[in-house]
């Protein structure tokens, strides 16, 4: 795994030694799924979406596959904050993970105190607040479209915490610029974008939705041109550090969205097919990078608009 | 939990030896890795699909193991289309083995397996491994039971069909009924589509025997990261069936929603 | 090509032979592309976007590709309300083509003038608002937008002209619902649903945007999931008939949208690869209904949500 | 406006003949249409992509049409590296002829070919099925001219490199200057790069002599359903390269705003 200065990049307060992040849901807690030693060789981690309290999930079919994508509807199943404290963060800490923890709760009081929970330990580099999340009722997917709510959120959660917080946006939100410039202003350290789109899937066989809960989330390629459309628009708009997400699988993938002016990625439904994606990406970028002589910092927002 | 579930999840790649095609709508591929391959009866392999511009890779039974890997395959959609036409020589990548097999046979243990489908392609690599079993091999008709030839190799085979066009007519809880009641059945192995697995696992709760269920599950990822296979524990909450299965204690599952959503 | 009564379907007071319609902007005006005398099979023909004036459209590149789908910003290129009455229209109407006639104005007056210019003309089964183009900025999207003003429009049009209205909703609407109610009450006939949604794409060997409009929308087998939950959601929300857009491309497709609620479908960037397709779902769709002896009325939003 | 610009829009099977590599990078597909197709130089097809899962179809100049259809393709993408690998025997599917070609050569009309890269195919199309013409064929260097061998059976060949590697050193202008400043030329045909085209478009006009341009353009149809394949007009608005064009006369396009892009 290469890691130069060409590629080191900032979300904020937080140094990364390459921009290439995992996606919150798609790596377990960044020690389960593959050996924490490779995560740390990751920009960062963003481990799965963490409640106050443990949650199973929603009832299967959970997935399906869609044409250059898949839906999900997980329902935010984890092992709550007490056990990732206990259990996952030593581990993680111990192998040098730099750790983005994704956290959501149903009411702001919740957020709060799992932020609060979370501020006592050691080695996480940062919050990422999942306000988008369209798989639950409770999943705080209301916090997300509206700009006031999300910016008094992300107000709460710094106040109790002291921890840096990125604010992951949704796609559905009315008007995410707003949204965007809220969560700035509120304080945000950075905002990454984005989170699945709703969608559904029929059996038309046996007439039945292929989700349980009927509608799931879209991501993976399909959706890649509408995320990168968001980045734009939001890095644009703002002027902390945007995080790129949405079907990223290559170094052309997480070129583009650099380019359109993301300071890092997250790659997410690729590592499904291929949990190896994230660091042929590194090892790709580096190359990449290496034979242009050129740097990450130098590439982001870079994209040639306006010159025709 | 502090442990990596796997050591190494690198797709390996393979190239294909032959893809013979044992009945209409079945393919049995066979690929030689570029490696040894470790696998343990039950295991799976998630299965790259070449050239039908798909995005998640394929979970498929392992059926044999040695210098090559074998799996049966029936078609039901693009991905197994695509799979079954490869040819000699073709390169497909996958990760394996994934999940956790059968135990292996303890000394003296008498097993009955009973197989549906191609539920039949786990049961026949446990076989293979182990003192003969009974097999018991159920099927609609006569041209579902595809592997008969080779199952009856590795076990001693009982035939069951719907329609009585070959072996036994009626369900394989009928012969299982009878083998379980005869009694000295120490325990059940069973993979095939949930209605049957879901009657064994009855069965065998009635009898006290213990069973195990080979499962499936619409999968995305085939190792612990997405959380999308799972399951009904009987316990509450969820099992995984790509990490703490795909053979799963029958008791500790909750078969009747999975029932009702096949319904 | 069969039409038989298995198929009919309702949009409004439109009776169609089958639910099988061209989306507008991918059939040309019905009788350049294919033989009116082709056209003439489908449920109807939506045609391309209409102005007052002609339009040239924008520069290119105008199109790429992308997973699953494509990019347009083809900004709307039109011959112009006279050019299709004179010329257009006589061939579609000889021919017996049924025709819905999509519309844009840059202002409400302006949709006024074009429907009641379009309402002196014999043959045209129903206009189709588009309120929802991404691609020009008088394209009218902020009608599709806000709720008030998309029926404020639609009462407008109606009053206009006389003609059955079907409004095609954006699904970038920040409440796509209550558009959908506002356009009910105000006098729609019928909903269509979805038009493109924004993205963009970068060619990274050159840094350019692949569009030179920079974003376009996204259309093709991408975005299905995400019409198809729209189609159910507003469906659901209204009594009118809705005509599902967004990805379709054979008969299992077409099933889709119609158990999800649709009463008929429109299919657009599949046309592009197998110009024939509108044909070959409506032959599948016969097979289907004949061998089920079952009819497009009985599909109709039949789908089995919530027996789980 | 009231007729269709197309008699036939359905998909055409034809099987792959062969797919032989006249250098890296290129492939000569030749395929046998299920019946005749009547096609003019200049014409060209939409080639469906199989196994790729692309989405559309890809443009491509026929070379040559007689008993089988032949393409000329450079692998730039992912369709064109899929198309490039077809096998003999393979099935693709496509609709042909499309779109406008050259107008045949008058009787003693003089013309001169101007080509570039692939952009040789539709010229060599043309040579063949004309009075044996002058054709210029330029490339970075000498391994560019790929179809060389084939140019110089039809046409009287001046080869052009940037390198010098091969024929003149310069670009293909170099020697259309000169011919054109020697009088007595018709017509001159262009097919290449962008920068190439307007070029030679320009010489042409300098020189009062009549240019037909063959165009490229991004293309979501190829039959004038999708309005994506505008070039700017001289004349204000847009042509349509696949339904307008793709030869067009050069003296219509406005090539400057193709050039900025292309930088
Ligand atoms: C652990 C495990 C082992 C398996 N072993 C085998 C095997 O040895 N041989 C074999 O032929 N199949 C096996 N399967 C099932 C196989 O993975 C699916 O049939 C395959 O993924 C379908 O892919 P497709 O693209 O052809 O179909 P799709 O187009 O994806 O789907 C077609 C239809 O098949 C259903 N389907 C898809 N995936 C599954 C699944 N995982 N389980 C049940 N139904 C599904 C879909 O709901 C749909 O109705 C196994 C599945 C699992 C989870
Ligand atoms: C009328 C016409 C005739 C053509 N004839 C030939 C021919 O005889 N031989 C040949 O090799 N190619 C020809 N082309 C170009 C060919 O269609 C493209 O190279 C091909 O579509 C690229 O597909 P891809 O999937 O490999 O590349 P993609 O992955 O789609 O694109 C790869 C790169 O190629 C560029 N590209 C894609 N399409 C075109 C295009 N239409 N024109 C220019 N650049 C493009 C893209 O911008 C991108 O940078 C022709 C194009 C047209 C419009
Ligand atoms: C199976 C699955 C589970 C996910 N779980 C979470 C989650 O817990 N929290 C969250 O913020 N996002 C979650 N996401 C969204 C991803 O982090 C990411 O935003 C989205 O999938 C788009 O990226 P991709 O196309 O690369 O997958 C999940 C996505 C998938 C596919
Ligand atoms: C090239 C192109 C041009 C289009 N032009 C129009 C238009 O003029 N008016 C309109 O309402 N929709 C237009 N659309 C949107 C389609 O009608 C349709 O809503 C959308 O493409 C989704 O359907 P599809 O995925 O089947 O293409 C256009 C789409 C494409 C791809
Ligand atoms: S298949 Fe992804 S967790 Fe089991
Ligand atoms: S390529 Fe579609 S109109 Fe020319």
């Amino acid at each position: 795994m290469v890691s130069t200065d060409r590629l080191m990049t900032r979300v904020g307060p937080l140094v990364l030694a390459n921009p290439v992040m995992t996606a919150s849901g798609t790596w377990g807690y960044g020690h389960d799924v593959q050996p924490a030693a490779l995560s740390a060789k990751l920009g960062a981690v963003c481990t799965k979406g963490l409640s106050l309290e443990p949650r199973p999930g929603n009832p299967p079919p959970r997935v399906c596959e869609t044409p250059a994508g898949m839906l999900n509807a997980i329902g935010l199943a984890n092992i709550g904050v007490e056990a990732f404290a206990l259990q996952v963060l030593p581990v993680l800490r111990q192998a040098g993970v730099t750790v983005i923890v994704n956290i959501f709760a149903k009411s702001v009081g919740d957020f709060a105190r799992l932020a609060e929970r979370l501020a006592r330990e050691e080695g996480i580099g940062a919050l990422e607040l999942n306000v988008s999340c369209p798989n639950v009722h409770e999943g705080g997917i209301h916090f997300g479209r509206d700009p006031h709510m999300a910016a008094a959120l992300t107000r709460t959660v710094i106040g109790a915490s002291s921890l840096p917080v990125v604010v992951k946006l949704t796609p559905e939100a009315p008007d995410i610029i707003s949204v965007a410039r809220a969560c700035e202003q509120a304080g945000a350290c950075a905002l990454s974008a984005i989170n699945t789109i709703r969608g559904m899937a029929i059996d038309v066989g046996t007439r039945r939705p292929r989700l349980a809960m009927v509608y799931g989330g879209l991501s993976g390629p399909a959706i890649r041109p509408i995320a990168l459309r968001i980045v734009h628009e939001v890095s644009h708009a703002v002027s902390i550090p945007v995080v790129g997400i949405g079907g990223i699988g290559s170094v052309e993938d997480t070129l583009a969205f650099l380019m359109a002016g993301a300071s890092a990625v997250q790659i997410g439904t690729a590592s499904f097919a291929d949990p190896m994606t994230p660091f042929r990406v590194i090892e790709d970028l580096a190359r990449w990078c290496e034979s242009r002589e050129t740097t990450v910092k130098e590439i982001i927002g870079s994209v040639r608009t306006g010159e025709r | 939990m502090g442990e990596p579930r796997h050591e190494n999840l690198e797709l390996m790649r393979c190239s294909v030896v032959d893809c013979s095609r044992p009945a209409r709508g079945y393919g049995i591929l066979r690929v030689q890795p570029a490696g040894p391959v470790d696998a343990q009866p039950g295991q799976f392999a998630m299965l790259e699909v070449p050239r039908a511009g798909t995005l998640l890779h394929r979970p498929m039974s392992i059926m044999d193991a040695g210098d090559t890997l074998e799996f049966l395959i029936r078609e039901v959609g693009q991905g197994t289309r695509s799979l079954v036409s490869l040819q000699a020589g073709d390169e497909i990548r996958m990760i394996a083995p994934l999940g956790q097999g059968f135990a292996p046979a303890m000394q003296g243990q008498r097993e009955v397996l009973v197989g549906g489908g191609v539920g039949a392609s786990p049961l026949i690599f446990h076989a293979a491994r182990n003192p003969r079993p009974r097999m018991i091999y159920g099927g609609r008709t006569g041209a579902d039971l595809v592997m008969r030839e080779r199952a009856s190799r590795v076990a001693d085979l009982v035939e069951v069909t719907e329609d009585g066009s070959c072996g036994v007519e009626g369900m394989a809880t009928g012969p299982l009924s009878d083998v379980l009641d005869a009694g000295g059945v120490d325990r059940v192995l069973t993979c095939g589509p949930v209605p049957m697995m879901a009657a064994v696992a009855r069965l065998c709760a009635d009898h006290r025997v213990s069973c195990l269920a080979c499962m499936e599950a619409l999968m995305a990822c085939g190792f612990g990261a997405c959380l999308g296979c799972a399951v009904p524990s009987r316990q509450g909450g969820y099992l995984y069936v790509c990490s703490d299965g795909p053979v799963l204690d029958a008791m500790s599952v909750l078969f009747e929603p999975l029932l009702a959503a096949a319904r």
